[in-house]
């Protein structure tokens, strides 16, 4: 009988403690970011969608090597007289809906600095698969631009964070 | 245009330590104002009503009227006014519900709706709820499915009839209000068991029976813990309940029946578990338990069928929150004689308002019972405990009219 | 009495037939080759009811056929606007010199002993044709989805399985995935 | 438990069998789990889980990949907490071409590790909160695994797919106050887990829900090859930490919490327990961390491990993650299997659910803290 009272009362002290605790966040700040309107820049090492320059770029070709994914693809530039290999790329293709952003490419990138870098950019949203493929010529801008199939001409990638928003090349 | 907040997150540890120096975690006290604008929400036509009713009566007399006609006229207005409460209610509740659940959740909840903190989520909820494609499936008894949210809400409206809005402050009086209450609220049962049946779909059909074994049950233990309360006001008028509990002992203590010893508190506490328990609320919500049987028995529900559901189930909550602050918290009476300018409307809604958060309060804290668990709790300790109750109440009663 | 590595295995050599100290030893652990597919049940028994090897670890089959085959291989619709060239795996596997390549399926068996800590492997080579082991369910209830899984994705039959079914890949799929001479058979989902 | 099974008998009482597919879309399989229940009334008859929703063929793909490529595909398996995967991958490597990560190195996974499994514990407190019928736990781990998310982005740029642990040592040294951070993390963290008991752990209605169901008795649990908490819950005391230590788990000092009847809730407070001991062993870790290098010396550029087997396991958030690898000398695995911890947990529902509420199913699968990308890779 005692045993049974005590029951009791320990189960609505548990009760009374647990409204207690959820009580006291009520009062306390929250913690969440309103995303859309506020956003939060990741920290440095953030492996968000890929950038490249073309121009530092020396077509060795290690990045697609190293991919696991097999999302890079690039040619490297031949001379045309003398038929050799030329240290630059014709052009340049990341596929970003095959990209694991495993940062292996940034890795193994030879050049200094990096040509093929993670930028900071988290809202990597696509339209349609053609959008997902980044491409690159020598004289593109870094973020690269999409191949249009309609229009059969390249334009600017829509929706994601300006280049010069990204920080500095790792 | 997005704020940048720049790469340093705001950890707990920091955002709690200096809460008010960052402009943006001033909403800790949000639900005080929540209170506070909710009387006035629900307030506001009740107590206009109170103040204007006698003139307008008097309007519509002198404007030639027969007796006849304005006594109808008359109760249009009560039941316009009673649809306005329980509508305004749907609408207010459910964002502070989602306010109340957000910030015991170290969250805002909704923020963007109407500019200041969302205040207009639900009115935009509602529009597109009314827009939405009602939906039923082919697997429904096609008239059972359209009938059920009706016959859910209906008894929900009826019910409203008695309730005291503050001192003599109700749509009807009737002399055995408590009674017609509860008639009234137990009808709502059918409703959710039709949507269960006429779903065609084996969760609904699951939340349906849940509910109607629950709902039945919790009818018992509902009715028993407010005998005590009927035996010391002596009348199930809800008026009358209302006026025994005007007055102070010692000038100070409300003569409130949560404030008798040991029988109030136990029907207070009985009164709060089972009505939590009727509203399919957690700890009680297993017809609708989200994570065994999707969503019970509105699962196969869309638009405004789904939303009549919402509205019957904030309803009730209402309503038991009306029935919790006039049964057991003193109705329209202050806490303080000092306080009784205040007209007794608002001390009425507002711990009715109380209530209400308290109901939220354990939705956002409790688990959830189990079925069988559910029915013993019921059957073994709430009933034989609330009988043992009504027994300490004639105790009492005999010895205070000795 | 504290049971060693050494022990097991001495064991395991002197109870079961021909069985032997496997020359490709999982690294660390003892590994015993069994002879033959009847000695299986034998030696599961001993391990469980003798020593004490109540946990099952580990059921998984290797086929030693040789380098994986990219037969079949589907690529996704390439959208590089630059080339046709689809993207292959980013790497071609080839064979080894002076590995061991043989057709059979090498059968491992995992058990642990988890109150002295030891665990021991049995294996067993069968040919990859019409491969059947013995089944270990009636021991070893962890055996179930673990047989299941190495039939499915390497067409191992495990005789007395109580319900031998696929597991993880769907039921449209032809073949088993595992074989190294798999070749993937076009299906719904394979796209244009 | 005595089986709550009805039996009616007698012309015309038989009772109707209902068949409820509860999943692939259901709130609480956690991920694409379906069962197929036969039950009648709200007890079950027969329990039939059905995997394979998420297969996306690791093993296979790995044999395509270069030994560094496949610590990618790792991270895939357990996503919830993905160090340990790439842990073990890179133990069984480290196995067969015999070279020993540097002292900090372990040191590091240690701290990793543990880190994930408190966040990985997180999870599943909170969707078990969520499952049992209790929302706020969850966004209190939630909550508190942001946190842990932050210091791993801080380190690896990844906050779910890591890609830290690599062969012969991990990819990154520490920052400069990652370490303040994390035991900022660990100060704040301690309390929090008391205010989780009070909130969960020891409130009636959970204990009612969660004592005394979903019984797995300690000879089951061995058998059906239960790991991690699962099989700790039932009293069995096998942590792979404990009985064959790696990465220098020997010099920790921690215990392993055991649970006394292998109910639901066993298994929920050992993993709660749990959480305090990765809490001990993340101070001690940061406590004794040493500088120095991070990567072995003489790990090749191109990793071609000589021939051989190994078999490298260790104990995940969620039981022994095994990984058994056989490499023929080529630049890829030549074949790889998991030993997935959730895969074997999964398999024990078909027999422990018959005789139990439909309520309870939820309970205790959710006991069970699976993870469908690791059980079906």
């Amino acid at each position: 009988m005692i045993s049974y009272f005590k029951t009791v009362f320990t189960s609505s002290w548990a009760f009374v403690q647990g409204l207690w605790i959820t009580l006291r966040y009520m009062f306390k700040p929250a913690v969440t970011v309103q995303y859309p309107t506020e956003k939060l820049h990741p920290y440095p090492p953030f492996r968000g969608a890929l950038l490249f320059d073309a121009a530092a770029c020396i077509a060795c070709g290690l990045c697609a090597k190293a991919c696991p994914s097999s999302c890079i693809a690039l040619a490297h530039q031949v001379n045309p007289e003398t038929k050799k290999r030329v240290p630059k790329v014709e052009w340049y293709t990341l596929d970003l809906g095959r990209c694991n952003f495993c940062g292996l490419c940034q890795e193994t990138c030879p050049t200094k600095p990096k040509s093929v870098w993670h930028s900071l950019d988290y809202e990597v949203v696509f339209s349609t698969r053609d959008e997902m493929v980044r491409c690159w010529k020598p004289g593109f801008p870094l973020g690269g631009r999409v191949w249009d199939p309609v229009a059969k001409d390249f334009r600017e990638p829509r929706g994601h964070l300006p280049v010069s928003a990204s920080p500095a090349r790792k | 245009m997005s704020r940048d907040l720049g790469s340093s997150r705001l950890w707990p540890t920091e955002v709690w330590a200096r809460p008010w120096s960052l402009p943006r975690y001033r909403a800790g006290a949000m639900w005080l104002g929540g209170i506070a604008a909710g009387i006035v929400v629900i307030g506001a036509g009740v107590g206009e009503l109170y103040l204007w009713g006698d003139r307008l009566l008097g309007l519509l007399g002198r404007c030639g009227l027969g007796a006849a006609w304005v006594a109808w006229i008359w109760v249009l207005v009560k039941l316009g006014c009673v649809l306005g409460v329980i509508v305004a209610n749907g609408l207010w509740a459910v964002w502070w519900e989602r306010k109340i659940s957000a910030h015991i959740q170290s969250r805002f909840g909704p923020m963007y709706a109407g500019g200041f903190h969302g205040w207009a989520q639900t009115i935009f909820d509602t529009i597109k709820l009314l827009f939405k494609e009602d939906v039923t499936p082919a697997a429904a008894d096609q008239p059972m499915h359209a009938l059920a949210p009706i016959v859910a809400i209906a008894p929900c409206v009826m019910a409203f009839a008695p309730i005291l809005f503050g001192t003599e402050l109700a749509a009807a009086r009737l002399d055995m209000g408590v009674l017609y209450i509860f008639a009234f609220a137990g009808i709502s049962v059918i409703g959710v068991v039709m949507a269960g049946w006429a779903s065609g779909n084996k969760y609904s059909l699951l939340g349906g029976l849940r509910a109607a074994a629950q709902i039945v049950s919790y009818e018992l233990p509902r009715g028993f813990s407010v005998v005590p309360v009927l035996m010391f006001a002596g009348s199930l008028d809800l008026a009358v309940i209302d006026r025994a509990q005007a007055g102070y002992w010692l000038g100070f203590i409300p003569r409130w029946f949560v404030f008798y010893p040991v029988v109030g508190q136990v029907s207070f506490l009985f009164f709060l578990i089972a009505s939590v328990a009727e509203t399919n609320r957690t700890p009680f919500d297993i017809p609708e338990a989200e994570s065994e049987l999707v969503a019970g028995f509105h699962t196969e529900f869309s638009g405004m069928k789904w939303s009549m559901f919402f509205l019957t189930e904030y309803g009730y909550v209402l309503l038991s929150s009306f029935l919790l602050a006039a049964f057991f918290l003193g109705g329209g009476a202050a806490p303080l004689p000092f306080l009784n300018f205040v007209p007794s409307w608002i001390w009425m809604t507002g711990k009715a308002m109380f209530m209400m958060f308290v109901f939220m309060w354990f939705r956002w804290t409790f688990p959830r019972l189990r079925v069988d668990q559910l029915m013993d709790f019921n059957w073994k300790f709430l009933l034989p405990w609330s009988f043992a109750n009504i027994g300490l109440a004639g105790v009492m009663l005999w010895w205070m009219l000795r | 009495m504290a049971l060693t590595k050494e022990e097991v295995t001495a064991k395991l050599l002197a109870r079961i037939p021909k069985a032997a100290a496997a020359a490709v030893p999982v690294r660390d652990y003892p590994t015993v080759r069994l002879a033959a597919a009847s000695d299986l049940l034998p030696a599961a028994r001993l391990l469980k009811d003798e020593m004490g090897f109540t946990y099952l670890e580990m059921v998984t089959a290797v086929d030693w056929l040789g380098p994986t085959s990219l037969a079949g291989f589907v690529s996704s619709r390439n959208p590089n606007p630059f080339t046709d060239q689809p993207a292959l795996p980013p790497l071609a596997p080839a064979a080894v010199a002076g590995a061991n390549y043989r057709p059979v399926f090498d059968l491992l068996w995992a058990f642990g002993n988890i109150p002295e800590r030891l665990k021991v492997f049995l294996r067993l080579e069968v040919p990859r044709q019409d491969a059947e082991v013995p089944s270990l369910t009636g021991l070893y209830p962890a055996a179930d989805w673990q047989e299941r899984e190495a039939f499915d994705l390497l067409g191992v039959r495990f005789t007395g399985h109580p319900n031998l079914a696929k597991i993880l890949t769907p039921d449209f799929l032809v073949g088993h995935p595992l074989r190294k001479d798999y070749e993937h058979q076009p299906d719904l989902y394979d796209g244009k | 438990m005595a089986s709550e099974e009805l039996t009616v008998s007698g012309p015309g009482l038989e009772m109707d069998t209902m068949f409820i597919n509860m999943g692939p879309q259901h709130p609480s399989t956690h991920g694409v789990l379906r069962l197929g229940l036969t039950i009648s009334g709200e007890v079950i008859n027969k329990a039939v889980p059905d995997i394979g929703y998420l297969h996306r063929g690791t093993e296979k793909l790995m044999e395509t990949r270069s030994y560094q490529q496949c610590v990618v595909l790792t991270d895939r398996w357990d996503y919830c907490s993905a160090m340990p995967n790439n842990l073990v991958f890179c133990l069984a490597a480290e196995k067969l071409m015999a070279v020993q990560a540097p002292p900090r190195a372990q040191a590091l996974r240690v701290v990793m590790c543990e880190l994930n499994r408190i966040a990985s514990h997180l999870i599943f407190l909170g969707t078990y909160g969520i499952d049992i019928g209790a929302l706020t736990p969850f966004l209190y781990a939630f909550r508190e695994r942001e946190m842990i998310l932050d210091l791993y982005e801080m380190l690896c740029g990844a906050r779910l797919t890591y890609n830290y642990i690599r062969i012969g040592g991990v990819a990154a040294d520490l920052g400069e106050d990652w370490v303040a951070k994390c035991r900022e993390f660990l100060e704040y963290f301690k309390p929090r887990i008391d205010e989780y008991d009070t909130l969960l752990s020891f409130n009636p209605i959970f204990l009612a829900r969660t004592q005394g169901v979903g019984v797995i008795p300690r000879e089951s649990a061995v058998a059906w090859g239960l790991s991690g908490p699962n099989l700790r819950g039932s009293g069995v005391d096998y942590d792979a930490r404990k009985s064959e230590p790696y990465c220098g788990y020997e010099a920790y000092d921690f215990d392993v919490p055991l649970g006394q009847t292998g109910s639901c809730w066993d298994r929920y407070f050992c993993r709660v327990q749990e959480m305090r001991q990765s809490v001990r062993i993340v101070e001690a870790a940061l406590a004794k961390l040493a500088p120095g290098e991070v990567m072995a010396k003489g790990v090749p550029k191109i990793i071609k491990p000589p021939a051989g087997e190994a078999y490298a396991h260790v104990e995940a958030s969620r039981g022994d993650l095994g990984i058994y690898l056989a490499a023929d000398g080529g630049a890829a695995p030549y074949r790889l299997h998991v030993r997935a911890p959730s895969f074997l947990n999964l398999a024990i529902l078909q027999e422990m659910l018959v005789g139990r509420k439909v309520a309870d199913v939820i309970a205790v699968m959710g006991s069970l803290d699976i993870v469908l990308g690791e059980a079906v890779r």
